[in-house]
């Protein structure tokens, strides 16, 4: 049975080389689970993707609807107080999630497929194939985004449809280069060699072995570009370049800008929908923080501590062993 | 003279050259510096016949591992002739090579790296299977990845056959790489440097396996820096110094009569396990040149102890030595 | 937080310790009226501006022969009296002796002369900002220093009100720098090159295009002297500013108090809010084009009157306006002495809208509940289909107007029908109405929308806003798009009838067409709100852009 | 020379990407419906006006002279004129350039200076009180929208400790009297604090996070352990061994982040009034100037490639690995 | 030799590290040896063993999940007893480390001999003029042209690094050298030259310097070249201990016996045998011989007893109950 004990044990002196940086089964749920900030951040993300799922249900009154004065405060019928259309602040906020995960969530979709496919493409193939494609990406990086985020909302008509595509085509470039790297450098990796060697083709070796290690970094990733697109969301709103059929967050603090809720005092409009924003990145840019340190080994060995190791007296229950 | 059973002969390579260029800039192109090349295997000929295992031994950068993956045509060439089984295989396509990969088999230093992760063991023994579309049955295909684990040692199958590499030792991981390797009933197995990241403890396992495999009548070509392994485990010694075999011979001859200057010097360092048997070593000077600047001459004359002013101008041959084993041929002018 | 407050402080003792030692006042701004507003003077150049606040500006530094007075009369401005001929083709306009210009030149019938024939001459290119004003003029004669003669090729009916709108320049500055077309008179900017020579109430000593610009008094000027020291004119970006500024003392009037904050600022001490008549009215635009391919059924009088019934102008001014704004029914809007007391008023009645597009065989689809339109044959033929629209609105309004949208949309609902909003800025609205290429064939153009949301800035004099359903503005200002030659008849009539009664009754009769064929339908027209500190009266906040007076007659006790 | 090759093919990609920038820039405007006249809208804007001002832009000639004349112009340093003012751009920029510029540059030495000392604090105290607060302020600030924490400075702190929300400089200062330079200074300073702040906030988050995580990584090198064995105190460590190597991946990425601060200082200037190059972006959309969107569009890209290249060449000076 | 008193001496030494899950791992269990002046000593081990730990625990660089007790006696004085306080003023000036890798040990923006010199200049041994003469020394006496000290690590070689890496360690003329597998990764030509290197320092040397070489390594043939004693670690544990010659001759331990039978030897034509199966878990108690499943003469009362440390013979102790002449007795 001592045979297929597992070598434990070999990671005590392991300390100085770390964990090979290679991604195992289950490596995800892993990190993810085993760090209480991924954890809290994951928490918060399911609870406004439930609310924006049940938003119709959720919120107390039509918030595109005059149901109370102008700017009341907070009070019993309105918890949040109202807007400057005498809307339901509670319920703006509810109804406001569904564009900005909506927004956010389809954006990263975007910038993940077009930046993974890149990445996939320049990474595995090489050659040619990546000097093009990074050229092209280098290109893509150095225009300033928000500008032109900016430039192409003012320009090209202002409906959702496009601000997720601007938002995508503008973030896809950075995921990118991420892929492309670790393509390049599990496509290094002796058992796609192995596997190549044996004959297989490049469908099996991008999905069987490359998609499967890059799995987890594009995940987290994508968390990462959905805090970005809402927070792209917002700016674009926030200058009046959104759409304006639509109710979310940005569009919320919009409000409070341009319907002067400073000057009527109206704390209540300005504060909460900048905290929702706020929320949801801190959480989203947690939860992929911690799988990408996760990923990154090199993290986790600190050389330098002010903690310092302790000395147990001899006497000491534990030393006796 | 030929090597042993000429018929018998599975890989025949003659005269194997392998470069690539340095990369030289921006700088470099537009202001036309010449283009430099690294010349990993510069003329490499050797044998692997069935039931024989050939140790390449040489230090790193010496060219051997470029020659593995050249034979295995994961590197291209730029001459001479690899012959596999009586086919010239240097110059086929992708697709005509692909039933040759199933003939040839190669496992790597480091099993840590040549075992996707995510792959079970089943799924990394079964992957040659199903690239070459071999079985059909999933039960057949069981069996055979049973038997593969039995040959290699991971017995018995059901224990580790639904693991994960990060669930399995060092050595065990080395035998699912072998294995890999046998599902497909290969008739040459390319090691390189099958055991250098492993435990002492655990070597001689995996080594004893190699050995096992030959025996059946595989021929093996094995890649190694460690002299003393290849001495125990090969039929046969090519010492290779920059990008050339320098010697070659049955094993036991080589490592006890070296001939080759740089074969001695290379055979005087490797520390003996008896304390009481202290060697004098024979340090040569300087460091191993740069590919990129083969010395015109004999390649090894800059660092060669006994080295005459004609070693600067002749390259010598690989050729018999007199009054040697016939099989024992060096590339030495001084002999 | 307690040091950054100390620093503060710190920072303000500074400020008013170095201020007090080296000026000669303990409060540099002492008698400085400074007013605070949102838009900005983009340029002083009588033949290439823009803002609206550049004209105001421009009144306050250049003579002009009349202006109103606060019953939107005309008074003498540089012209002390003058005269029409029986044909009224000849006006004669008696100036004031002993003007002189900032820079010590006398200022003479010549410079009026001047300016005006310079004007019409290059009007069809460099000059045409300013030749607006000019229609019909021949040319203009000085006869002595004193009386200059403008001459007309025909009758027209409100030179007064277009004469107003004229600045006279100095010709000594502007002449040599009409050289060989006339450009250099558009390229030449008065404001690099302080201070800047005319001879209004003040000069301009400091310009800053998106900053303060001070207007100093200026001694020699003609007519009643400025109360003010001096007059500081700052730009601020939002309006929010703008209250924060005068809230906390920064400026002592504003002419931009945002509807939604009225109330608020109302609250403030020692601020005064003071509403105005306000010349802008809001609308819904329809595309009348007679040749639109599409959506046909909108040029139908009857069905955008259904559509315009069921839209509630109450909710829009309660909740847009915050009840700072009145309904109206004329495009001239309440500012003008000439609108049309007799139109509409139109009613809020979706159910008879409901029962009037049933009766017009628009069905509402049994699935969609969204209303058809049958398909029609002929020249214009088009097939059946829902009644959907987009509207396309501008955001550069000073009103909320996706609000705005939001109750015309509910009200469109009502009836069943669906409208989706179009977003850009002024100019990407106005690009949008006139389908984008007015540079194209003109069967092209007025094509590509339905409708419109947007506003006007009427005058008092009705001509302007007249003019903008007339095929002529075409890729201009129209916004309609509407072609009817029996309009644009009567307007080119009132334009020449000089009896006041008779172009009455013309021009009341073309706001009945412009009604009844609903090219708009007119919303709101909202009031104008000034707020000013308490330290400062008698201001005239309705003559903006109208009167000199405006910013010379308020006072500090 | 070391890395002559380097420099010279950063440089030359540089270049290169100007280049491409400056054609995709033409392009970019181009592709729209419509052209820069279309939109226009003002009292003179006749048809017969609108016409003349397109030849005046070049606007009838082909695609193919056009960006052969867009070339030209750019040569001579002419960004052409604004449509609406029909001044010349390069002038409408030099003033909110000269507002701008100031005011990032003290958001980013704040961010700078204070990013860089809590990231190392954080790191090299690891899992600590010091590490865990630094660590979720700077991810707060990071997570704030700009513009609302814009707002909610305007709204909580500007009145509490008396700092204006807007504009640039008090309306009538040295207007109608002279005012001290001090003076003058002090308002400007006082003007530019909390749009400074706001952007500084966000981006010391930003840089907070860089250098803590930079440091980290640098701090598991086996180098710093040698260093702890050669008896290195630990401050001495972070100085020279931590710090020192930490500075190439911080370096580049803040040189990196500095290309794209005047595009992220937008909404900070919308929200305070402030009239830089961002209000005027805001501005020119809004008004649909192409020919000054273009310009600024093309300075924005300009600076992210001179920060780029700053970058590169930094990382080439500080790092003695880099040769080609 | 044995009449001069050691240099240092382990004293029992354990090394825990806390596991993130909870519970921990006994490293290193209850390991005791002492040096003297001169003497080169191999500590040989299968990974994982804790032969890297047991030196960083002498080096107090372990991390700050790890607890230890036990003594690190440096000329009479327990260095150890303080932590970090007591052991940080010996560290590079009476003990320094050659680390396995020397690629990574070098800081790689800064000079090989800033980096040489730094320790020097730290402790006040040399002012910065002075250290760079001492580097040039420094680096001579490794075989590395003194000028070379500007050069930055890149610019070495592998073996040029490691012989760096040794000039480094005596850059404060320390009293102990400990290297752990300081030619791991160099070809046989190299190590060779570092290993002649290490000798030369601690015997040639020896007499001035003082120099006591400790020696990490999995290589056995390298530590029989080299050393004059070795002890062999196995799951934590010193499981032999002996001058090189009795150990390889008369091993008093099943596992040293099977390690040297798993070595092959360059001109030896025994069998070559592996030693089946892998090393304990450390993270759970062990009852009996740690390495009885893997061993070849089991006998009773390995499976309940901890065997102890024994010195059957004098200065060769082995911790196997084969050495308890009462128990081999009632076994047969």
């Amino acid at each position: 049975m001592s045979l297929i004990e597992p070598l434990q044990a070999a990671d005590e002196d392991g300390l100085a080389h770390g964990i090979a940086k290679t991604s195992r089964p289950g490596f995800v749920r892993s990190t993810v689970f085993g760090s209480p900030a991924a954890m809290a951040g994951l928490g918060i993300i399911v609870f406004f993707v439930v609310v924006a799922i049940f938003a119709p249900w959720l919120e107390p009154y039509d918030p595109t609807a005059k149901t109370g004065p102008v700017y009341a405060p907070p009070s019993g019928a309105h918890w949040l107080g109202t807007d400057d259309g005498g809307g339901d602040m509670l319920s703006l906020l509810i109804a406001g999630s569904r564009v900005s995960l909506g927004v956010g969530f389809l954006a990263a979709l975007v910038a993940m497929l077009i930046g993974g496919t890149v990445g996939v493409l320049s990474g595995y193939f090489g050659g040619t194939t990546d000097t093009v494609l990074m050229r092209f990406t280098d290109y893509m990086l150095v225009i300033p985004d928000i500008p032109l985020m900016i430039i192409a909302a003012a320009l090209f008509g202002r409906n959702l449809k496009n601000i997720v595509i601007i938002i995508g085509i503008i973030y896809w470039t950075s995921t990118a280069r991420l892929i492309r790297a670790q393509v390049k450098s599990v496509r290094e990796r002796v058992y796609v060699k192995r596997a190549q060697a044996l004959g297989a083709g490049n469908r099996r070796l991008v999905v069987k072995h490359v998609l499967p290690q890059v799995a987890p970094l594009l995940i987290a990733n994508t968390v990462l570009m959905i805090a970005l697109a809402i927070f792209a969301e917002t700016f674009i709103t926030f200058l009046g370049l959104g759409d304006p059929s639509t109710i979310s967050w940005g569009r919320l603090i919009e409000n409070a800008f341009t319907g002067e809720a400073t000057i009527n005092n109206a704390w209540w409009a300005i504060v909460p929908p900048g905290v929702c924003v706020t929320i949801v990145i801190l959480a989203c840019t947690m939860v992929g923080q911690s799988v990408e340190d996760g990923l990154n080994p090199r993290l986790r060995v600190g050389h330098l501590s002010v903690k310092r190791f302790r000395v147990r007296t001899p006497a000491g229950p534990e030393a006796s062993k | 003279m030929a090597p042993p059973g000429a018929d018998a002969r599975l890989l025949d390579v003659e005269g194997l050259i392998a470069r690539y260029p340095v990369p030289r800039g921006l700088l470099g192109a537009v202001m036309r510096r010449p283009q430099l090349t690294v010349k990993a295997v510069d003329g490499v000929s050797f044998s692997v016949a069935a039931g024989e295992m050939v140790a390449l031994v040489g230090e790193s950068g010496c060219g051997k591992t470029t020659t593995a993956q050249t034979v295995i045509r994961m590197v291209e060439h730029q001459g001479g002739s690899i012959r596999f089984d009586g086919t010239e295989i240097g110059s086929l396509n992708p697709r005509e090579l692909r039933p040759l990969r199933r003939e040839i088999q190669i496992i790597y230093q480091d099993p840590y790296e040549s075992l996707d992760p995510r792959f079970t063991v089943r799924d990394t023994i079964e992957e040659p299977i199903r690239v070459h579309s071999l079985v059909a049955r999933s039960e057949d295909r069981e069996a055979k990845v049973h038997e593969a684990m039995e040959r290699a040692g991971l017995t018995p199958p059901e224990l580790f056959i639904d693991r994960y590499p990060h669930e399995l030792s060092g050595g065990q991981r080395q035998r699912v790489a072998i294995a890999a390797a046998l599902v497909l009933e290969p008739k040459l197995l390319i090691a390189d440097e099958p055991v250098s990241m492993l435990d002492v403890s655990v070597r001689a396992g995996i080594l004893a396996l190699l050995d096992g495999l030959r025996r059946d009548g595989m021929g093996v070509l094995m890649i190694t820096h460690d002299l003393s392994t290849a001495a125990h485990f090969a039929d046969r010694i090519a010492v290779m110094y920059l990008g050339r075999i320098v010697e070659e011979g049955p094993a036991r001859e080589v490592v006890r009569n070296p001939q080759h200057p740089y074969t001695k010097a290379l055979i005087s360092v490797v520390p003996r396990r008896d304390p009481d048997q202290r060697t004098v070593p024979q340090i040569l000077i300087g460091e191993t040149p740069n590919p990129v600047n083969v010395p015109p001459g004999c390649r090894f004359h800059p660092r060669c102890p006994a080295a005459e002013g004609r070693c600067k101008e002749t390259d010598p041959e690989l050729r018999e030595v007199v009054g040697l084993d016939p099989l024992h041929r060096a590339a030495c002018l001084l002999l | 937080m307690r040091i950054r407050r100390l620093i503060a402080a710190a920072l303000v003792t500074a400020i008013v310790g170095v201020a007090a030692g080296c000026g000669g006042g303990s409060d540099s701004s002492s008698g400085v009226l400074r007013i605070g507003t949102a838009s900005y003077i983009d340029s002083l150049n009588p033949f290439n501006y823009i803002e609206g606040q550049a004209y105001i500006a421009m009144q306050m530094i250049f003579p002009q022969f009349v202006q109103y007075n606060d019953a939107f009369e005309f008074e003498g401005d540089l012209a002390e009296s003058w005269t029409t001929s029986e044909d009224g083709k000849d006006w004669t306009f008696k100036l004031r002796p002993n003007a002189k210009w900032s820079d010590g030149e006398p200022l003479t019938a010549a410079d009026a002369a001047w300016t005006i024939n310079t004007t019409v001459k290059y009007a069809k290119d460099a000059t045409a900002v300013a030749a607006a004003a000019l229609a019909h003029v021949k040319n203009a004669e000085a006869i002595d220093d004193t009386t200059v003669v403008v001459h007309y090729e025909s009758p027209v009916g409100n030179v007064l009100a277009q004469l107003e709108q004229v600045f006279i320049l100095p010709e000594h500055v502007w002449g040599p720098k009409v050289g060989a077309d006339g450009k250099g008179l558009k390229s030449y900017h008065p404001e690099f090159n302080l201070p800047i020579v005319g001879a209004g109430p003040y000069t301009i000593t400091q310009y800053e295009k998106k900053g303060t610009t001070a207007f100093k008094p200026y001694a020699d000027f003609y007519g009643p002297p400025s109360n003010a020291s001096g007059v500081a004119l700052t730009y601020y970006t939002n309006a929010d500013a703008v209250i924060a500024g005068l809230k906390n003392g920064d400026i002592d009037w504003t002419d931009q108090v945002p509807f939604v904050a009225v109330d608020a600022v109302k609250r403030a001490p020692n601020v005064v809010v003071t509403t105005i008549p306000g010349s802008e009215t809001t609308n819904i635009t329809w595309n009348s084009n007679p040749a639109k391919p599409k959506n046909r059924e909108l040029l139908d009088p009857a069905v955008k009157k259904a559509l315009s019934m069921c839209v509630d102008r109450k909710q829009i001014i309660a909740v847009v306006f915050a009840g700072y704004a009145t309904k109206v029914e004329s495009i001239v809007g309440h500012i003008s002495p000439l609108e049309n007391p007799d139109l509409g008023p139109l009613e809020y009645d979706c159910a008879a809208a409901n029962a009037a597009l049933d009766k017009l065989g628009y069905a509402k689809s049994k699935t969609t509940a969204v209303r058809m339109v049958p398909a029609t044959t002929g020249t214009y033929a088009q097939e059946a289909h829902q009644m959907a629209y987009e509207i396309v609105t501008p955001t550069s309004t000073d009103f909320n107007v996706d609000r705005s949208f939001d109750i015309v949309k509910d009200g469109f609902a009502r009836l069943g029908v669906t409208v989706t909003q179009k977003v850009g800025g002024d100019a990407t609205a106005a690009f949008a109405v006139e389908t984008g290429d007015c540079s194209g064939p003109e069967s092209k153009q007025y094509t590509g929308f339905d409708i419109a949301m947007w506003d006007w800035i009427g005058y008092v004099d009705p001509d302007f806003m007249l003019s903008v359903v007339t095929k002529g503005q075409w890729c201009s200002w129209s916004d309609t798009g509407a072609n009817n030659p029996a309009y644009d008849k009567m307007y080119d009539e009132q334009g020449i009838t000089v009896d006041p009664e008779a172009r009455r009754t013309l021009v009341y009769e073309m706001q009945k067409i412009v009604y009844d064929n609903f090219y708009y339908t007119q919303l709101t027209n909202h009031l104008g709100i000034d707020a000013h500190v308490d330290t400062w009266t008698d201001f005239s906040p309705k003559l903006s852009g109208y009167s000199k007076v405006y910013y010379t007659s308020p006072r500090q006790p | 020379m070391r890395g002559a090759d380097y420099v010279v093919k950063r440089v030359a990609f540089a270049i290169l990407t100007v280049f491409i920038a400056i054609t995709l820039n033409f392009v970019l405007f181009r592709a729209l419906s419509g052209d820069a006249i279309s939109g226009l809208r003002c009292r003179q804007c006749s048809v017969a006006f609108k016409e003349a001002q397109r030849r005046n832009l070049g606007l009838d000639e082909s695609r193919w002279v056009q960006y052969r004349l867009y070339l030209a112009d750019l040569a001579h340093f002419d960004l052409g004129n604004s449509v609406p003012s029909e001044k010349p751009v390069r002038g409408e920029l030099v003033e909110p350039i000269k507002n701008s510029l100031p005011m990032i540059a003290l958001g980013t030495l704040f961010a700078i200076v204070f990013g860089t000392l809590v990231g190392v604090v954080a790191a090299w105290r690891r899992g600590t009180f010091a590490d865990k607060g630094g660590l979720y302020t700077a991810l707060g600030f990071y997570s704030m929208p700009t513009q609302w924490l814009g707002l909610m400075l305007i709204f909580f702190v500007a009145n509490a400790i008396g700092l204006p929300s807007s504009g640039i400089k008090t309306p009538t200062l040295g207007l109608f009297a002279d005012a001290s330079t001090w003076a003058l200074f002090s308002d400007r300073m006082k003007h530019m604090f909390l749009p400074a702040l706001t952007l500084g906030l966000v981006l010391y988050g930003d840089y907070a996070l860089i250098v803590r995580s930079a440091m980290l990584e640098t701090l598991g090198e086996d180098y710093v352990l040698t260093a702890r064995a050669k008896g290195l105190k630990n401050w001495a460590i972070v100085r020279s061994h931590g710090l020192r190597n930490a500075m190439l991946p911080i370096i580049t990425l803040v040189a990196l982040s500095l290309g794209f601060i005047i595009g992220g200082s937008i909404t900070v200037e919308y929200v305070f009034s402030y009239p830089g190059l961002g209000l005027l972006t805001v501005e020119a959309i809004d008004k649909r100037d192409f020919p000054l969107l273009q310009a600024i569009f093309l300075l924005l890209t300009l600076s992210v490639i001179f920060f780029n290249l700053l970058a590169d060449l930094l990382y080439f000076r500080f790092d003695p690995r880099v040769t080609t | 030799m044995s009449s001069r008193p050691p240099v240092i001496r382990v004293e029992d030494l354990h090394v825990w590290f806390a596991l993130p899950g909870g519970g921990e791992l006994h490293a290193v269990q209850g390991v005791t040896f002492e040096l003297r002046e001169g003497e080169r000593m191999g500590l040989v081990g299968e990974s994982g063993c804790g032969k890297t730990t047991t030196i960083l625990a002498m080096m107090g660089l372990l991390p700050a999940t790890a607890s230890v007790s036990g003594k690190v006696i440096l000329e009479g004085k327990d260095i150890l007893i303080g932590g970090e306080e007591t052991i940080s003023p010996h560290r590079w000036n009476d003990i320094a480390m050659i680390f396995q890798g020397a690629m990574n040990a070098f800081n790689p923006v800064k000079t090989v001999g800033a980096q040489i010199a730094e320790p020097m200049v730290l402790h006040g041994l040399a002012t910065r003029k002075g250290a760079r003469l001492r580097v040039a020394e420094l680096l001579d006496l490794v075989g590395i042209s003194g000028d070379r000290a500007d050069r930055y690590p890149h610019e070495f070689s592998g073996g040029m690094r490691q012989r760096a890496a040794i000039a480094m360690a005596l850059a404060c003329s320390p009293k102990v050298l400990l290297a752990d597998e300081p030619t791991t990764a160099l070809d046989v030509m190299v190590q060779a030259q570092i290993l002649e290197l290490l000798v030369s320092l601690s015997s040639t040397l020896g007499q001035e310097l003082g120099l006591t070489v400790i020696l990490v390594t999995h290589d056995l043939p390298v530590v029989a070249q080299v050393c004059d004693r070795t002890a062999v670690m196995y799951a934590g544990q010193i499981v032999e201990m002996a001058g090189m010659s009795e150990i390889y001759h008369d091993p008093r331990h099943p596992y040293s016996r099977m390690l040297f039978a798993a070595t092959p030897d360059l001109l030896g034509d025994e069998e070559v045998a592996s030693i089946p199966g892998a090393p304990p878990r450390l993270d759970r108690e062990i009852a009996g011989c740690p390495f009885r499943p893997r061993c070849d003469s089991v006998f009773e009362p390995c499976a309940t007893l901890s065997p102890p440390r024994r010195e059957p013979v004098a200065g060769h102790e082995a911790r196997c109950h084969l050495n308890d002449p009462a128990l081999t007795e009632m076994a047969s």
